[in-house]
C-alpha cells in the first residue's frame, strides 16, 4: 500500500515536467508578442512623424534654385525612416523563419504605417508608386541579402491605400501655393488610378475593401478642389501660370 | 429512432444545398470580376473628354454583355422556385451590373435604362422567374448608385471644360427624383438611401449655380 | 426620365409586396396564437403522472391540426415560387409547431416524427412546394427542440416518481444525436444549436446516473 | 467583505467627488452663459463695416474679462493636482472663451494672441497650475475656431466691400497653418479638426483670387 | 397566484395598448401621405419663377390644412394624459408637416411661423393639451428644416437669374439664427442640427458674395 | 423675424424643462438609494434560516414605505400629463422598488403582490394617474425580477439545509409562469426577459429533483 | 496609378494565394470526415463495457493513422514558413484529431499522450516544422476536450456498474489540471476553457464522493 | 515693397516659434504616455502572472506542519509584486503632481490588474479584504513618505470587484482538496458581503456598474457549487470532517 503511493508521487513529476516546458513555451511566446507590439508602437509614431514632416517640407516654398524640391523632401523622408529600418533589423530574429505569420497581427499595423510614410516620400520625389521590390529592398541589409522582416502583398497594398489619404491633404493644402493648382490636378488624376488599380485586387484582401471607400472619398475631396479651381478660372481667358502670377502679386504687395 | 434511411435522405439534401452554394459562388465571383472590370473602365469617365466618350463606353460593353454567361449559368444552378433563396449571394454584384448598364446608357443616349431593358441586357429571361429574375428592389439600388455616380461626374465635366453637361444631368437626376418620391418605399435600406439622394442633388445644384452664374452655361428654362 | 408608366408599375409592384406581407403576417399571428396554446398546454407534461398522459396529449390534437388551416392560407396567398422569399416570417412558429407535433408523437409512440409526416401532419402537401414547404433545416431545429424538452422532462419525471422515463429518454436522445451526428452542418444556428445537445445529454445521462446509482431503475443494457 | 468603517470611509470620498463635481458644473453653466453671448455679439462682425467694429468688439470686452470670476472660482474649488480630472467638463466653454479673446486680438491688432497672453486674459494664473490652466491643445482647437471664422469673414468682407480683409486674412491664416504643420498630431479631434484647416485656406484662398483677378485690391504694406 | 382575475385584467391593459397603437399608425401613415404630396409639390420651388410662386404655394395649402382631420382624430384617440407616451409615432411627420406650413408662410409673406400660428394652422387645439400638442423642439426641428430649404433655394434662385432672392432669404436666416443663438439647447439632436445651421449659413453667405461681388445685386445695409 | 417675444416665451419653456430634469433627477437619486439599501439587505435573504427571515423583512420594510416621499415628491413636481414623458428617468429604480416589495411578500406571505397593492404600498395614489401611475409593463418587469431571484433563493434554501423551501418556490413560480404565458407579449424587452424565464424554472426544477430524489422533501402532487 | 508589370505581378502573387487556400480546404473537410467519424465511434465508450473497450478503440485507430495523408499533404502544399499564416483553417479539425487520440491513449494505457507522441501519431514530422507543426496551444486545447471527455465517462461508467473508473479518472484529471495550473494564460479560448476545467473537476468529484461514500468502490492500486 | 515683404519674413519666425515650444510640448505628452503604456501592459502581465502562481500555490496540498498555508501562498505573491512596485517607483516622476490624472486612462487598468493581484494575496493570508490605506502603502517608499502614485478610490475599488472572480475560480477549484468544501462556504459568503458592499458605491462608478454584473455571476457559482456540496453531503448523517476522510482514502488507496 505504501508502496503504491509512493509510484504516484513519482508519476506526478512527468504530467509536472511536460507542462514545464509548456509554460516556458508560452511564456516565451507572450514575450516576445509584447516586444513585437512595443516595437510596433515605436514604428507607428516615427512613419506618422515622418509623413508630418513630409508634410511640412512640402509645404515650404522652394529655394529658387531647387530643380526637384520633391526629391529634397523625399531625402529627409527617407533618412528619418531609417530610423525604422533599424528596429526593424534588430527584430530581425524575432521574425524569422515563420515567426512573421506568426506575429503577422502584432507587426502589421507598423509595417502599413511604415509603408504609407515611404510611398510617400516616394512619391513626392518620382510621381509614381513605389513598387513592391523596393519596398523589400528598404528591409534589407546593406548587402541586401537578409530581409528584416517579410513583406506580404496584403501589407503592401494597405500601406499604399493609405497613400491617397495622405496625397489628398497634399493636393489640398499645397493649392495655395504658386502652382499647387496644377499639382492637385495632377494627384487627383493619380489617385483616380490608384482607386480603379485597387478594385480589382480589393476582392482578395477584406481591409481592402474597406479602404477602398476611404480613398473613394479623398478621391471626391480633390475632384471637388480640382473642380473649384477650373470653376474660378474658367471666367477668365488667361493661362494658369499667368493667374498665379497675378494673385501672388497681390498678396505680396 | 433516426433510421439511416432518414439520414441519408437529410443528409442529401444538406448536401445537396451545400454543393449549389459552392456553384453559385462561382458563378458570383465571375461575376464580380465583371463588374469590377466595368468600374474601373468606366471610372474613366471623370477624366475623359466628350468626343472620346463613344469609344470608352463601347470598351466597357462586352464585358457588360458577357454578365449573360453568369445570369444563364445562374438560371441553370438555381433549382426551381429557389431563387429568392440565393439571390441575397449575388444582389450586390447584380445592382452593380445594372448601375453599369444605366450608366451607360445614359452617356450614350441620356436615356434611363427601364426594368426590362435592365433585364434583357443582362440575359435575364423572362422563363427563368423562378430561378433567376430582376427584382424591382435591385433595380431601384442601381438607379440611385446611377444618381450618385452622375452627380460626381457633373463636377469633373466642369473640371474638363465641358459646362453643358451638368445642366443635362441636372435635368435627368430630377426627373428621376420626381419619379422616386412618387414610390412608396418603406423604412429599410432603400429608404435610406433614397434619402440620401437629395445631397447628390444638393450638389448637381450648386455645380448648375457655379456655371450659369458665370454664364459658362444656361440652363434652358423648362416647363414646370 | 422615368415615365409615369414605368412609375406606376414600380410602384404597383412595390405595394403588391406590401399588401402580401401584411397578409402573411395576420395568417403568422394565427399561427402564433396556435402554437402558443399547444406550448402551454404541453407543458403541463412535466408534472402529468403516466397515466394522465394520453387524454392531456388528445387535447392538443385538435389545435395541431387546425395548424393545416394557416399552412393552407398560405399556399394561396403566397405568389408562385417565392416560397424563399417570405419564409422567414413564419419560421419560428412553424418549427415550434412541429416540436410540437413531434413531442406528441415521441410521447404517444416512443417515436421520431419524420420530416414527411411533420409535413402531413401539419398540412403541407406536395403540391404546394413552389409557396409552401417544410425546408429540412427547420425540421431539424425542431428536432433540437424536442431534445431540449425531454431532458426536462426527464429531470421532472423523477421528481414525480417515474423513474423509468429518464432512462427512455436517454436511449431516444443518444439514437438522435447519433443520426444528427452523421449529418454534414455547417457553421450557422443550427449548428450551434447542435453543438448545445451535449449539454442535453449530459444533463439526462446525469439523471440515468442518479437513477442508478439509487438502485431506482437500471438502464437495460443494448446491442452497440 | 468590507469593514464598515472602511465603507464609511470609502463613501465619504465618493460622496465629496459628487460634490465637487456639481459645484464645477455651476461654474461651467456660468461660463455657458458669458461665452453663448460673446458668440452671439462677435456674430455681427461679419455685418459689420470697418469703422464700427472698434465699438463693437469693446463691447464684448467686459463679458471676456468676466471670465476671470469663473477661473478663479474653479483654481478654488478643484482639489490640488486634479485639473486633469475634471477638465473635461469645461475645455469645450474655455476654448470658446479662447476663441473669444483671439478673434478679438486679430481684429484689434491684427496680431496672434499668444497663450499665455490668453491664459492672462481668462485670468489663468502661474500659480494655479495643478489646478487651473489653459493646455496647448485647447489654446490650439480655440485658434482653429478662429481660422474657421476667419475664412467666413473673408467672404462677408467682400460683400460688405472690404477687399483688403481677405488678404490680410490670408496672409494671418497661411503663418498659422505653417505653424500648425509643424505639429505631430496623433489621431485625435485636434488632427481632425487641423486637417480641416485646408478647407478654410482653400477657401479665402479662392476670395483672394477672385479679388485679386477683378483687381479691386489695392495693393496694401502688410502690418508686421 | 396570479389569480385569473389579474390576468384578464393585465392582459386588458396590454391588448387595448396594441389597439391603440394600430389606431395611431393608421393616422400616422395618413399624415405621411399628406406631407409627402406636400414636400413634393414644395419641392418646385427650386424651378419656379417668382410669378409662378403664389399658385404654386396656394395649391399646396389645401393638403396642409387637411392636416387637421389627422390631428383632430388623434386627440380623439389619444387617452388622456398619454401625449407624451405615443408622440414619437408621429413626430417625424408633424415636423415635416410644420416645416411644410413655415415654408409656406416664409415664400407668401417673408414672415416667421409663430409655435401658436402653426398649431392654429394644423389644428391643433389649447383643449386638446393632453392628448395632443406640438411641443417646442418639434416646433425648432421645423425651422431648422426650413433654413436647410431655404439655404438650398438662395442657390436655386440665382440659377434662375432671381438674384435678389438670396440676399433676402439671408436677412430672414441670419435673424432666425440669432434668435436660435439665444436658446438655451442641451446636447441631443436639436443642439446637434441647430450647430449644422452654421453651414447653410456660410453657404448663403456665399451665394449673396456671389452676387455681390458681380455686381448683380447688393445687399442694403441693415441696421445692427 | 423671431421676435424677442417669441424668444423669451420658447426659451421660458426649455428652460422650465432642463429645471424639472434636475428636480426629477434629485428624486430619482433619493429613489435609487433606497432601492440599493433594500437590494442590499434582501440579499441577506441567502443566508439566513427561515426563523429569522422576518425580522429580516420588517428591517426591510421602512424604507421600502419611505418611497413614498419620492412618488408623493414626483406627483407633485411633474405637471399635469407629463407622466410618460418623464417615466423613463425612474422606470428602473420604481421596478427595483417593487421587485423589493413583492419579495417581501412573497416570503411573508407566500403570495403574489397584485399591481394595485404594489402601487398602493409606493404610495402611488389613483388621483395622480396623470403625473405618476405604475404602468403594467413595469409591475411585469418586477415580477420577472422576483423570479429571478426566487430561481437563486431555491438553490441557497438547500444549502442552507431548508429543503421545502425549493417546492414552494417551485409552485408560486409555475403558477406565476403560467399566468404570464396567457399574457400576449409583443417583441420587446419584456419577452425576451420572459423568454429567459424557463431557464429559472429549469433551475428551480433541478432543485426540486435533487431534494426528491434524495427524499429530503416531496413534493406534494398537486391537481393538474 | 501602378505600373501594368507590377498589377500583373500582384495579381499573380493574390490569385496564387487564392489557389492556395483552395487546395488547403480540400484537406480540411478530408480531415474534417475523419474526426467526425472518429468521434462519432468514440461516442460509445459512455455505453460500452469494459472488455468491449479495446475492440471499439481498435476499430478507431485505422482512421486516426489515416490522418497522416492529410498532414503529409498539407505540408506539402503550404509553403516554406507559412504555417501561422494558414493554420487557423485547420486546427478546429486537428484539435478534435488530437484529442480523439489522446482518448484512445488514455482509454488503452492510462497515460498521457505527449506532444510529441500526438505529432507523430498524427504524422506531423520534426522536418515540416516551418509548414506543419503541432503547436502547445492545440495540443493543450485537446487535453481540455479530453477532460470535457472523461468527466462525461465517469459519470456514465458508474451507470454501467464500473466503480473503479470515477477514480482513475479523478486522479489522472488532478494531475493534468495541476500541469494546467502551471501556465500563465492570456485572456484567450484557451483561458476561457482552461477556466471551465474546474466544473469537470468538481462534477468528477460528486461521482468519486457518491460512490466512495456508498462504498462500493473496493480499493485498488493506483497504476503508476 | 522690398522693405514691407522683409517685415513679412521677419513676422513668420515668430509663429515659428510659439509652435515649436507647442511642438516640444506635444511630443513630450506623447512620449510620456507612450512610456506609461508601454510600463502598464508590464504592470498587467505581472500582475496576471501573480495572481496565476497563487492559484498553483493554494492549490497544492499544504505540508502537514504549516500552520496556515495562506500566509505562505500570500508571502511568494507579495514577493513577486514587489517587481511591480519597483516598476511603479521608477515611474513615480512621471506620475507626479498633476500628472497622475492628466494619464489616468493609460495608468488604471495597469494598476487595478496589481491591485486585484495584491488583494488576492491579502485575501490568501488574511481572509479578508484589502484596506484602501494598505493598497497605498504598497506604493510608497520604505520610509512610507513618498507615494510613486496616487491611488483612486476608482481604481481600489475596480481592482476589487476584479478579485471576486478569481475567488470564484479560487473556491471551486478548491472544492476536491481537503478542506475545500468549507472554504468554498467561507468564500462562497465573503463574496456576497462584497457585492452587497459594493452596490451602494456602484452608483458613483460607471464600471462599477458592469462589473458588478460579472461579481453576481460569479456569486451564482459559488453558490451553485455550495449547493452540490450540501445536497450531496445531506444524503449522510456524517460531519464533513468524516465525509473528506473517506472520500480522500477512497482515492488514494
Ligand atoms: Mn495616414
Ligand atoms: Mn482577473
Amino acid at each position: 500500500l505504501m508502496a503504491t503511493s509512493t509510484t504516484a508521487s513519482v508519476a506526478l513529476p512527468t504530467v509536472t515536467h511536460l507542462f514545464d516546458d509548456f509554460r516556458a513555451d508560452l511564456d516565451d511566446h507572450n514575450d516576445r508578442r509584447e516586444r513585437l507590439i512595443k516595437a510596433s508602437r515605436d514604428i507607428t509614431n516615427l512613419s506618422k512623424k515622418t509623413i508630418f514632416l513630409l508634410h511640412r517640407l512640402a509645404l515650404e516654398q522652394p529655394a529658387a534654385d531647387d530643380q526637384n524640391p520633391g526629391k529634397r523632401a523625399a531625402q529627409q523622408g527617407y533618412e528619418k525612416l531609417r530610423e525604422v529600418q533599424n528596429i526593424y533589423s534588430k527584430l530581425q530574429s524575432e521574425l524569422v523563419g515563420d515567426r512573421f505569420w506568426r506575429y503577422q497581427r502584432q507587426v502589421s499595423p507598423g509595417l502599413q504605417e511604415y509603408i504609407e510614410a515611404l510611398s510617400f516620400a516616394h512619391y513626392l520625389e518620382h510621381g509614381t508608386l513605389i513598387p513592391f521590390d523596393e519596398v523589400q529592398k528598404t528591409l534589407m541589409d546593406s548587402e541586401g541579402v537578409e530581409q528584416y522582416v517579410p513583406l506580404s502583398v496584403s501589407d503592401y497594398l494597405l500601406g499604399l491605400s493609405d497613400l491617397t489619404g495622405e496625397l489628398m491633404r497634399f493636393a489640398i493644402s499645397g493649392i495655395s501655393r504658386r502652382g499647387g493648382r496644377a499639382k492637385a490636378v495632377e494627384v487627383c488624376a493619380f489617385v483616380r488610378g490608384c482607386k480603379a488599380d485597387f478594385e480589382r485586387m480589393s476582392p482578395y484582401i477584406r481591409d481592402l475593401r474597406k479602404k477602398q471607400i476611404v480613398t473613394a472619398q479623398s478621391l471626391e475631396k480633390i475632384e471637388d478642389a480640382a473642380y473649384a479651381i477650373a470653376v474660378r478660372s474658367s471666367e477668365y481667358d488667361l493661362p494658369p501660370e499667368l493667374l498665379d502670377d497675378i494673385v501672388a502679386q497681390s498678396i505680396s504687395n | 429512432k433516426m433510421d439511416s434511411d432518414q439520414v441519408e435522405k437529410i443528409n442529401g439534401l444538406l448536401e445537396r444545398d451545400v454543393e449549389l452554394r459552392e456553384n453559385i459562388k462561382d458563378q458570383v465571383n465571375e461575376l464580380d470580376k465583371k463588374t469590377r472590370t466595368m468600374v474601373g473602365l468606366l471610372n474613366k469617365i471623370h477624366s475623359t473628354p466628350p468626343d472620346a466618350l463613344p469609344a470608352l463606353l463601347e470598351s466597357v460593353r462586352p464585358t457588360l454583355l458577357s454578365c449573360r454567361d453568369v445570369t444563364g449559368a445562374l438560371s441553370t444552378i438555381i433549382p426551381p422556385n429557389q431563387f429568392w433563396r440565393w439571390k441575397d449571394m449575388w444582389s450586390n454584384s447584380m445592382r452593380t451590373a445594372v448601375f453599369a448598364a444605366a450608366l451607360i446608357e445614359y452617356l450614350s443616349n441620356r436615356a434611363l435604362l427601364s426594368l426590362s431593358q435592365a433585364a434583357e441586357l443582362l440575359g435575364i429571361k423572362e422563363e427563368f422567374s423562378d430561378r433567376m429574375t430582376l427584382p424591382v428592389e435591385d433595380y431601384l439600388h442601381s438607379l440611385i448608385s446611377l444618381v450618385n455616380e452622375l452627380s460626381r461626374l457633373a463636377v469633373n465635366a466642369v473640371t474638363l471644360g465641358n459646362f453643358e453637361e451638368p445642366i443635362r444631368i441636372s435635368m435627368f437626376v430630377k426627373d428621376l427624383f420626381a419619379g422616386f418620391s412618387m414610390l412608396n418605399l418603406k423604412n429599410d435600406t432603400l429608404r435610406r438611401r433614397y434619402d440620401s439622394l437629395k445631397y447628390d442633388i444638393k450638389k448637381i445644384e450648386e455645380v448648375v449655380y457655379d456655371v450659369s452664374l458665370r454664364k459658362l452655361a444656361s440652363p434652358s428654362p423648362r416647363p414646370s
